[in-house]
């Protein structure tokens, strides 16, 4: 270790400084400026938020941090000092020592950023050993063990000898924390550490940063997308937009009294989960009021408010889709002998849907929403139980008198990148439906989807666009058309809006909920973020592992959540204010210390 | 031939080889190298039709007769080996009878008997496991055993049944034949003749270890593709052996080694004979052929072959001897002999037996054009003739293998194309070329084969021999059939029965002109070249001459002059 | 062989998509433009892609270009070669003047001639192209032909239809191949099924090529396929109602074309090279056409006298291999999503 | 991994079965449906003297007027219990794995290619740890200096390397390095229990060769693997913790890029193994390949069906090879298997 800050003093010194970075990547259409003249500092042990939209340059800045943009492309100019060295201009064998000793960095995506081939134990050993030359491999060996400790993997003395695919999500980025963490560094830089994973394990991992910086005294860097991910973690966040900071300042303030419109935009986009179903569609129908009666000054029909209102008293009769008792089995190869074993990812799944009704299902990863989806939509075959749509039994339907079928149910995916054939047009995209359900007049088809095209927000000349010529949320939006052209009774929205930034997000969910309006939409909507189902659905359904837990109206599962797990979800679910985190992280080390206390070995990422 | 002696004499002279002795010493002792660019056919004495094989397999199987071991035109006579003197025949020419030597051994020590031919004979011969590669002329030409089912037939007496063949003791063979065949001292020739005693066959398997009763015997078990060594076999007495001088201590054969590998290794003296007997490829023949310091090395002797194209005589429009004729018209002499690789790859004839075979006859060029580049005019007129003036278009068979062949047929399809006359060139692998392409006549009518590239060498060195299987219109065979030109002409098959019981060795020749003219006169037969082959002749070995009887250097006389390897 | 074999491991991440989003800021232009900018830069691809629009030209214009610069292809020259060793003569009229080393290659003879027959080399190339790419190119087709169908359908079905097409590629690759293709060529007889002479011949090397190199273009649709169905539009396309075959070929198979395009740019040279392998074993085309890998094998008999007689062949097969290989690095260099530059 | 290892064994076990299968149909079934008949089919494979008893005989021995299964099965039959042979008096016992007997030789067709064996062995091993030795250090040198005077020149030899005919190189070799210029010796095989140097210098030019359009190959791919590999986001991890570059690139960067390599290689050495019908040819040396080839051109049945056997056996076998391997090196597909 080399004895930089001896004379200095740590608390007057910060423990990074950076001055007028500017970050450029030289491309073929030009220098692309990733990061244009920013400037931040961070104590020793304090900890900043780095917030900003997708593209902004969090990540360019990390990498700066740690000296990896060295012998790419990219010119560097600015100061960047990092306990004391600076970066730009240190050699290279300095920028060695430096880093995983002085400044560790924990990266964005967990599965990609561990060596497949080796083992956890040898590839903490490694960072151990390369800053410790004297250590036995005994001594890195029990670093390492405890290392893992730290960060909450259990018998970590067995799960050292892991190869990282053996390992869930979320424990793989513990392990990437313990390897940031065995050296002790001065300055743990986390580039979304949390974004591909689930609430409670997002919950874990900043918790567990959060504990780590208060016993090592570490400083932290956070890097999100989400403000309320760094809300409840940092001192002191900073929002960047194009490169640029465009707001600084203490945690509290910024969140409270933001400056910068750019900084209250994307504050008012973040849903809350606070916020009730009524609250918000009131909110939306009078922008959308406000809106309409501004530009075409025309008066709103009143069938729109109407009919809600008739939706929101729970007319029983007919339900339009009725599931029972559905199950779904896989079979899975487990283990070295291969042997299968049956997996229910949906397990005993019975409810009822209404016209005009919007169901919410929230549950974590895997925990078989999109199963259920696909199997309403009888993109699989139910094993057991029933399906009837408007008093049918499609449950055993065969593909070819499902096809009439098709018309009526219709579905939302997550991913607008993927759920969008890149090599056909978006007019031959939404077209297909008409196409395959037995229309043949191509200008008819033209017609109505330029129609449709129009009402979604775009315009009827992209007709004859690919896919790639469109941002993410526009994608969704002609996703969105696909679904409803052909006048679907029931849609599924798998996770419609999980893909795309706040800002966006909100703007589809107002599209949709507009439409729902307008066609008298019966919505099953599907989503992990408790906030958003919140919002749009009348009633929620909360899965785990393949069991609805519990399912009553809306309000009520947030407002007085029955089932643990419930409550679990709900606590983890980050929050834009700061004191209100900390409540939220009170309550889940309580939690925690409860579930210990139970011995049961749930808990543990799934 | 040139005659420049600059060699010296221990080295010989150009083609020197061809025509006298060249290296006469009787030393004793080192190794005789032997390397073939192929397998070796078979080393069973009673399975091979190879040439090379009948001449090297007397090193351990000696047979009733061979040929005279003298350079030139002598070499050809037939001449007693085990036999005791030339073989008496009875009046009818039905009988032949031949005495052995006294005092023959196989290299066990027992005695060969008379018995042992027979059984050998019986093997090669007669049956349905009869030794597939050999020729079959005892089972076409003995009497009396057409109902023999050959000595795997019988377990007791393997030659029960077998009465073409009398052994009243063990050292008399009595043969009878069904009809008089004046040349049946040259089938005695074939190596089918050595004796095998009946314990140790094992059919095709016995070519892994064969009785020697010769000078030399097989050092270990003999594994096909691995080469082979013999050794002296001091059972063999020279007394009762004029033939073999038996030079060398050992004899050593190397198999599948490459053509290129096999000339360079002559050259540089790491070799001293390839087995095979044709000569330096054609890398190692453009080379020597241009440099000076070599050519006192080389002979190139004809080989007694005639390459030729087949003409059949039934597919259409090919039976008009017209069409016929107008082919031998059209037909570039010279172009084909470049093909064989020019002057040093033979000579162009214009009849079917070559001049070293008694019956020859140089008068006979019916088809004369200038410079030998075909006569147009002549072809266009038979064309008309034959009611084809436009020509017509036929097929060619040839074995893709052979790269001469295979330029040979560019060169005929080149200039039969000048006279309208289309040929589509047909490649089939040279060893089912004999059985079931140009060897099958319905094959060949089924595909149309107006035209086949093929090559003759007698199986002795008569007119009947050369003749016989080419041409005569009895031996058109479903399989395997040698008159490929399907000549069946009553003139020409009437003159090859007459010839077999002729004696007079003049009034044969006359007979065989005869034939050759007639099959000329019907286009059946276009001749390309008397084959020649250049071979070379390593400084290292002694008692060199080309033996015309076999068309290679006579592989008994050879000795080295390195006798300490 | 030299097929692409890494090819499933990186096509499978070569996805379009990839491209658009790593490049956000050139996400205005389509993929197809990027990947055609990126190739004009590519100075050598660009030549590897001249030189092959130059053969194939070449073999189109073959009797244009002998009527230009050459002879008839089976046009003999005899009175310019030695008749005793079959090399070019120095000089045409004394037949004592030696051999010319260069094979006669003058300005009447661009290439020289061939040995023995002195039929001119440059009109033999040219047509051997002919040969060379017809059955390179109809191989390459059956290749992706097949290799399309039944990649496609084993990544898109799965289960056990995956199992077993992908158990025959497994086959298909175990096999000693040129083995194999050579002696089928030998047991096929002259006449059959319905063709006959070089036509058949012809046929039967493009069935045996094309029907062996399938599972290289198998595997890499194969593999695209599966994770192509993984994405969204496939599960969109069946909500709609979509047959399984729209699926397969209206909705998949478009996604496939690059990389098809690219593998097969590829696999052209492979199949040159094996064509080539077989004429020289002596299973290729019927004289008097000439094939490059059949003069090859003849060639081995000339080594000495006409040492060109190697060399011409050679390099023809080596220059049209080099150029297909050189275009197909730089299409795939440039559909790449992962080359930066 | 027992069963692993199991599964996979019997994947190869159906594979030889079915590619015997396919042999068997190619050479006896195809030239029935091109149209010859039985008696045409026994006259290729009689030998010189086609008489109607020798065709007969050629028929009864190798069953070929019976149905093709049971022909079939007489095949399979052999190889498991071997088979019994006439020969002349003698009744041969041709043991398991029984091939049956060349019609050329008569010999067993088994120990025949044993006999090969080790001509074809030493090529192919020989070649096998030059390319990969040569081709993957010339591609790792070729990605860690991506852009330089090396990798351009490397890449371009290799790029010329895969586009050249084996038996061009081997015949300008020949021509050139062997006979004008006598820098190699004239290659052949000499046993190297015998003379171990005339062993080497025999091979090296065959070695050469056979190596040379590999390694290319190898260069290639592993230069492109380390490329992609040193993208990867464990790289980074790597780099972040401090490593040295030649750690990053030794330890972290190698050992994924070698992956895929293994598996090429042991599909290729496999297919050398089953004969390297090219290199054998062009240099005759006598191994399975040019074994092969002879019996293809001589129609010599039994030897084709034994050495396309043979071969896919070798190509099997070191697929399976290759998949342990795998599996130990790659912890991932233990599962997946
Ligand atoms: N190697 C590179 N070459 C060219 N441009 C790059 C490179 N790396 C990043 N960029 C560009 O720099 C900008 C900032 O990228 P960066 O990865 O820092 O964004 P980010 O804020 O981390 O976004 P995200 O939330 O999606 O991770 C983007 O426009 C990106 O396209
Ligand atoms: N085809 C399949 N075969 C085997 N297992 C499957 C299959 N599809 C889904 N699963 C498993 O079923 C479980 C539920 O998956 P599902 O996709 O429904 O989860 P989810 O709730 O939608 O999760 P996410 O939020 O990640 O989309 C998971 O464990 C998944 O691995
Ligand atoms: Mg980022
Ligand atoms: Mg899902
Ligand atoms: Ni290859």
């Amino acid at each position: 270790m080399t004895p930089t800050g001896h004379s200095a003093e740590p608390t007057t010194e910060p423990v990074v400084r950076v001055r007028d970075l500017k970050i450029t990547f030289p491309t073929m259409d030009g220098d692309v400026h990733a990061v244009d003249g920013l400037s931040f500092e961070v104590a020793p042990g304090g900890a900043l938020g780095i917030v900003g939209e997708s593209g902004s340059g969090k990540s360019a800045t990390s990498l700066a941090l740690m000296g990896l943009h060295r012998g790419t492309k990219a010119r560097i100019t600015g100061e960047i000092s990092v306990a004391g060295t600076d970066i730009v201009s240190a050699s290279d064998a300095r920028i060695r020592e430096l880093r995983g000793n002085d400044i560790a960095m924990v990266f964005q995506d967990p599965m990609s950023s561990l060596h497949p081939q080796y083992t956890i134990g040898n590839q903490l050993i490694e960072a151990y050993r390369t800053h410790r030359p004297s250590a036995s491999t005994a001594e890195a060996r029990a670093r390492a063990v405890e290392a893992l400790e730290r960060v909450g993997i259990p018998d970590p003395a067995k799960r050292i000898n892991s190869y990282p695919h053996e390992f869930s999500g979320g424990m793989r980025q513990r392990v990437l924390i313990a390897m940031g963490l065995v050296c002790e560094p001065k300055v743990l830089l986390a580039d979304e550490p949390t974004t591909a994973l689930d609430v409670t394990v997002q919950a874990q991992i900043l918790d567990l940063l959060e504990d780590l910086r208060q016993d090592l005294g570490m400083a932290l860097i956070l890097v999100s997308h989400d403000l309320a991910v760094v809300a409840g973690s940092v001192d002191e966040v900073l929002v960047m937009k194009k490169g640029k900071a465009v707001e600084r300042g203490d945690v509290r303030t910024v969140l409270s009294e933001p400056e910068h419109p750019y900084t209250q935009a994307l504050l008012a986009a973040v849903p809350r989960v606070e916020v009730s179903r009524a609250q918000r569609r009131a909110e939306i129908r009078a922008d959308r009021a406000a809106r309409e009666g501004g530009s075409a000054a025309a008066p709103q029909p009143t069938g729109a408010s109407v009919r809600p209102e008739k939706q929101e008293s729970t007319t029983p009769g007919e339900p339009l889709l009725k599931v029972e008792n559905v199950r779904q089995r896989f079979k899975v190869r487990g283990g070295m002998f291969g042997k299968a074993s049956d997996f229910y990812a949906v397990d005993d799944v019975s409810f009822e849907l209404y016209r005009g009704e919007t169901l919410g299902i929230v549950g974590e990863s895997g925990s078989g929403k999109s199963t259920l989806s696909r199997m309403i939509m009888r993109l699989l075959q139910p094993t057991e139980g029933r399906i009837l749509f408007e008093g049918r039994d499609i449950t055993k339907l065969p593909e070819r008198q499902l096809r009439p079928l098709r018309r009526d149910i219709q579905m939302i995916f997550q991913n607008p990148y993927s759920s969008l054939n890149p090599r056909l047009t978006i007019g031959d995209s939404i077209g297909t439906a008409l196409k395959v359900q037995g229309e043949k007049d191509g200008k008819l088809i033209k017609k109505k989807v330029q129609e449709l095209l129009e009402r979604v927000g775009l315009e009827p000349s992209h007709y004859n666009r690919f896919p790639h010529a469109f941002s993410g949320g526009q994608r969704q939006r002609i996703a969105i058309a696909r679904a409803l052209i052909l006048q679907p009774k029931l849609v599924i929205c798998d996770e419609p809006v999980s893909a795309l930034d706040v800002s966006t997000q909100d703007q589809v969910l107002r599209l949709l909920s507009e439409l729902q309006d307008d066609f008298n939409l019966t919505l099953i909507f599907v989503a992990h973020d408790l906030a958003v189902v919140r919002q749009v659905s009348d009633r929620v359904a909360v899965m785990r592992k393949g069991r609805v837990v519990e399912m009553s109206d809306g309000d009520s599962v947030y407002e007085d959540p029955q089932h643990e797990y419930t409550r679990q979800l709900l606590a983890a679910a980050p929050v834009l204010d700061p004191d209100e985190a900390k409540a939220h992280r009170a309550e889940r080390a309580r939690l925690r210390a409860e579930a210990k206390k139970a011995a049961a070995s749930e808990g543990t990422a799934a | 031939g040139g005659n420049e002696s600059g060699g010296g004499e221990a080295s010989g002279s150009y083609d020197q080889g061809s025509t006298e002795i060249v290296n006469a010493s009787d030393a004793k002792g080192g190794t005789l190298r032997y390397a073939m660019s192929s397998n070796v056919e078979s080393m069973d004495p009673g399975n091979t039709y190879y040439g090379y094989m009948w001449n090297f397999s007397r090193y351990y199987a000696r047979t009733l007769m061979t040929y005279n071991p003298e350079p030139g035109a002598a070499s050809t006579e037939a001449v007693p080996d085990l036999a005791a003197e030339y073989p008496e025949v009875s009046d009818d020419g039905l009988t032949w009878t031949v005495k052995l030597r006294e005092g023959l051994k196989y290299e066990d020590g027992s005695p060969i008997v008379a018995e042992d031919i027979k059984y050998a004979i019986a093997r090669s011969n007669f049956g349905d496991q009869a030794l597939p590669n050999g020729p079959k002329y005892f089972a076409s030409l003995l009497a009396d055993s057409d109902d023999y089912a050959g000595p795997y037939a019988n377990d007791g007496d393997p030659l029960a049944g077998f009465n073409g063949i009398e052994t009243p003791d063990d050292t008399t063979l009595i043969f009878h034949l069904k009809e008089p065949f004046a040349d049946f001292p040259y089938v005695l020739v074939q190596p089918q003749s050595a004796p095998v005693p009946a314990e140790a066959d094992r059919g095709e398997q016995y070519q892994t270890r064969v009785v020697s009763s010769g000078p030399y015997k097989f050092e270990s078990d003999y594994s096909p593709g691995k080469g082979l060594t013999l050794v002296r076999n001091d059972q063999w007495d020279p007394e009762t052996d004029p033939i073999r001088k038996a030079l060398p201590d050992r004899i050593t054969v190397e198999e599948s080694v490459d053509q290129n590998e096999i000339d360079q290794r002559l050259v540089n003296g790491q070799l001293d004979v390839d087995l095979g007997g044709t000569g330096l490829g054609p890398a190692m023949k453009g080379q020597v052929l241009t440099d000076e310091a070599q050519k006192p090395f080389i002979d190139n002797p004809e080989t007694g072959a005639v390459r030729y194209i087949a003409i059949n005589n039934v597919v259409e429009p090919l039976d008009d001897v017209a069409c016929r004729q107008a082919i031998m018209y059209a037909a570039d002499h010279d172009a084909l002999q470049r093909a064989w690789g020019g002057e040093v790859g033979g000579s162009i004839p214009t009849q079917v037996i070559p001049p070293a075979i008694a019956g020859h006859d140089p008068e006979i060029d019916l088809y004369p054009s200038e410079g030998n580049k075909g006569d147009a005019a002549k072809a266009k007129e038979k064309l008309e003739e034959c009611g084809e003036p436009d020509g017509f278009s036929t097929n060619l068979g040839v074995r893709a293998d052979r790269p001469t062949e295979v330029a040979a047929a560019e060169a005929l399809q080149a200039s039969l194309q000048n006279v309208g006359i289309k040929v589509n060139i047909k490649q089939y692998p040279s060893d089912t070329f004999t059985n079931t392409q140009a060897g099958s006549p319905d094959f060949v009518h089924e595909n149309e084969l107006g035209l086949n590239i093929y090559g003759w060498i007698p199986d002795w060195p008569t007119g009947y021999g050369f003749l016989s299987y080419i041409v005569d219109g009895d031996n058109i065979k479903d399989a395997g059939n040698s008159n490929i030109s399907e000549l069946d002409d009553p003139e020409i098959n009437k003159l090859l029965d007459d010839v077999t019981k002729t004696t007079d060795p003049e009034e044969q020749a006359q007979i065989y002109s005869e034939i050759d003219r007639l099959v000329m006169e019907s286009a059946s037969i276009l001749p390309a070249v008397f084959e020649k082959s250049v071979l070379y002749r390593p400084e290292n070995l002694t008692n060199v001459y080309f033996h015309a009887g076999y068309a290679m250097y006579d592989y008994m006389a050879l000795g080295v002059a390195n006798t300490e390897q | 062989m030299t097929a692409p074999l890494d090819a499933p491991e990186s096509a499978q991440k070569a996805e379009p998509e990839a491209i658009t989003e790593g490049v956000r800021n050139t996400a205005n232009r389509s993929l197809r433009q990027i990947a055609w900018q990126r190739f004009k830069r590519d100075k050598v691809a660009m030549a590897g892609g001249v030189v092959v629009i130059l053969l194939i030209l070449t073999a189109i214009l073959a009797p244009v270009l002998t009527k230009l610069f050459g002879y008839p292809p089976n046009e003999f020259h005899q009175n310019l070669i030695d008749p005793l060793t079959g090399g070019v003569l120095n000089d045409p009229n004394d037949p004592m003047s030696g051999l010319d080393k260069t094979g006669g290659i003058s300005g009447d003879h661009l290439l020289g001639l061939e040995p023995v027959n002195g039929r001119d080399l440059f009109s033999r190339i040219v047509y051997g192209a002919q040969i060379s790419l017809l059955v390179a190119f109809c191989a390459t087709l059956l290749c992706v032909f097949i290799g399309t169908v039944l990649g496609i359908v084993a990544g898109y079905f799965g289960g056990w239809v995956d199992t077993v097409i992908s158990r025959a590629m497994d086959i298909f690759l175990a096999f000693p191949l040129l083995l194999f293709a050579i002696a089928l060529a030998g047991v096929i007889p002259d006449g059959a099924f319905g063709l006959t002479g070089n036509g058949l011949r012809v046929g039967v090397l493009i069935f045996i090529i094309g029907f062996f190199n399938w599972p290289y273009i198998g595997r890499i649709v194969r593999g695209q396929t599966l994770s192509l169905k993984e994405r969204e539009f496939v599960e969109a396309a069946r909500s709609l109602g979509a047959s399984n075959t729209h699926i397969l070929f209206r909705e998949l198979l478009p996604n496939l074309v690059t990389p098809i395009l690219v593998y097969s740019t590829l696999l052209i040279p492979t199949n040159i090279i094996f064509e080539a392998s077989l004429s020289f074993l002596g299973v290729g085309i019927n004289p008097p056409t000439p094939s490059w890998g059949g003069m090859l094998s003849n060639s081995l008999q000339y080594y000495t006298t006409s040492p060109h007689f190697v060399i011409i062949p050679g390099l023809a097969i080596f220059i049209t291999v080099l150029a297909f290989n050189l275009l197909g690095d730089g299409l795939r260099d440039a559909f790449d999503p992962r080359s930066s530059d | 991994m027992l069963t692993y290892i199991l599964r996979r064994l019997g994947a190869g076990v159906l594979l030889l079965a079915i590619v015997t299968m396919v042999t068997f149909v190619i050479f006896y079934v195809v030239p029935r449906l091109a149209g010859q008949t039985t008696e045409q089919l026994a006259t290729m494979y009689v030998g010189k003297a086609p008489t109607p008893e020798a065709i007969q005989a050629t028929i009864d021995r190798l069953n070929l007027d019976q149905p093709i299964a049971l022909q079939f099965w007489e095949f399979i039959k052999g190889i498991f219990v071997g088979a019994e042979y006439q020969f002349g008096r003698d009744i041969v016992q041709c043991s398991a794995p029984c091939f049956g007997y060349s019609f050329q030789t008569y010999q067993e067709v088994f120990p025949e290619i044993i006999n090969r064996l080790p001509v074809t062995l030493t090529l192919g091993l020989g070649a096998g740890v030059i390319w990969l030795v040569g081709g993957v250090t010339v591609g790792i040198i070729s990605a860690i200096k991506k852009g330089s005077i090396f990798d351009r020149l490397s890449m371009g030899v290799a790029l010329a390397g895969v586009s050249m005919p084996v038996f061009f190189t081997g015949l300008l070799a020949l021509a050139f390095l062997v006979h004008a210029w006598g820098i190699f010796p004239s290659p052949g095989y000499t046993p190297i229990t015998e003379n171990p140097l005339a062993w080497a210098t025999g091979m090296i030019l065959p070695w050469l060769t056979l190596a040379f359009l590999q390694a290319a190959q190898y260069a290639r791919q592993t230069r492109a693997g380390m490329l992609e590999t040193m993208g990867e986001d464990y790289i980074r991890t790597a780099r972040a913790k401090g490593l040295k570059e030649r750690t990053v690139v030794f330890k972290h960067g190698l050992r994924p890029t070698l992956t895929p390599i293994v598996t090429i290689f042991g599909l290729d050495i496999g297919l050398v193994l089953g004969g390297a019908v090219l290199t054998e040819q062009v240099y005759s040396l006598n191994g399975i390949g040019r074994y092969a080839v002879q019996a293809i051109v001589q129609s010599d049945l039994p030897v084709i069906l034994g050495v396309t056997l043979f071969g896919a056996f070798f190509v099997v076998i070191c697929n399976l090879i290759v998949d342990l391997l795998y599996a130990w090196v790659d912890p991932r597909v233990r599962v997946s298997g």
